[in-house]
């Protein structure tokens, strides 16, 4: 069971990952990650707009997708969206399995395809006022190619 | 009716978030939606003048160029996806 | 730079890892690992013994190691050592970098090092009253090996 | 005198952590040393009856076999670590 949820406000990774762990002594390995807004030269903020009726519908799979391939893993995914300020975590995922090799592999799978199989899209705001959609970066497209 | 959704870019350029449209019976696929949209505006036209730059859910599940139509009741135009 | 420590005492992730991010916003991606005492059937304690004298020599060098190979990672390892109960935490690998690949990489590279090269040995007691210690695993000298 | 430090089964079989001995000059390397070694006991020569489940670090930093012994402070003799 991987749990997803969408929000605007901040989530407590701690919190999440005592909830899944708790009652739990199976599971010898769990991994946290956290993406962040980083701030590149001059960027003030981020604002993430998505599209309703289908980001959770396509989170959920996402997350069915991981938990049919590590059958042993549990976990969650938190997405944010609206204007976030550098520093500030956009994505939260964590897996938790009786092995690290698994919890690993599929805290990796969730975000690469998270960041090409979810419909979010990131505008940066600039200090001189400008403003920017990110481009979807090739990288990313390889990242999530190696699970096909 | 179908509910066009324009999102990221897409939706700018447009200049319009949704609009309500009959569409003709001759369109039969995704690309064939496009082309036909494409004509509506100098907006339209702008946003999907690059068509590799060009994503499409139709009914909230990704779609192909060769996807076909049948009836939908939500199509949704946006730029490749950049959240996580 | 990757900090080391070692203690017989738990630790609070959440603090080390808002230690480690505090002041930054050049860094787009944090991993968390934490390795916990699983419940096997019947298991009632693990102990860890270490090495005093070459442990933290080793985890150092362990830090090193992968601060070289990735040179954009910041990180933690925390070690504890002594008597452990079921769902306990037994050590905590973090790391963050601009971008997740280099934090997951460093943080799989972290655990499969610490694993196979810190004078680490685990002691079961099981319910029964027997106790028995840990068997080496071939799966974390494979997963070691990756790196070499 | 050379520190000998045992951990895990290796220690519990031997019966004792620690020991200080003189090595003759005759061991050269970290082989030679076990061989040595195995005959001071019965409890020596059951815990390192099988060199494969045996690991070694002289000054505090991994040998193998072959590992020249020159004059070591401290040889700890262990089986292959389980931590993380």
């Amino acid at each position: 069971m991987i749990a997803i949820r969408l929000q605007p406000g901040p989530f407590d990774a701690a919190a999440e990952q005592a909830a899944l762990l708790a009652g739990r002594t199976d599971l010898g390995a769990a991994v946290a990650f956290t993406g962040l807004v980083r701030a590149d030269d001059g960027l003030i903020a981020l604002t993430l707009e998505h599209y309703p009726a289908m980001t959770l519908a396509q989170m959920q799979a996402i997350a069915h997708e991981a938990a049919a391939r590590w059958p042993g893993v549990v976990g969650c995914i938190i997405h944010r969206h609206g204007r976030l300020l550098p520093g500030e975590a956009i994505v939260l995922v964590i897996t938790a399995s009786p092995h690290r090799a698994d919890a690993f592999a599929a805290a990796q799978f969730l975000m690469d395809w998270l960041k090409t199989q979810a419909p979010f899209w990131k505008r940066e705001e600039w200090a001189d006022g400008s403003s920017r959609w990110v481009e979807a970066k090739a990288s990313d497209n390889d990242a999530a190619a190696r699970w096909a | 009716m179908t509910t066009l959704l324009y999102f990221a870019w897409v939706r700018e350029t447009i200049g319009v978030d949704t609009e309500s449209l009959a569409l003709p019976a001759t369109l039969t696929t995704v690309a064939d939606l496009l082309d036909w949209l494409a004509l509506r505006s100098p907006g339209h036209a702008a946003a999907l003048a690059n068509r590799a730059r060009i994503r499409v859910a139709v009914d909230q599940a990704f779609a192909t160029p060769q996807t076909a139509l049948a009836t939908p009741r939500e199509i949704a135009i946006f730029p490749p996806v950049t959240g996580g």
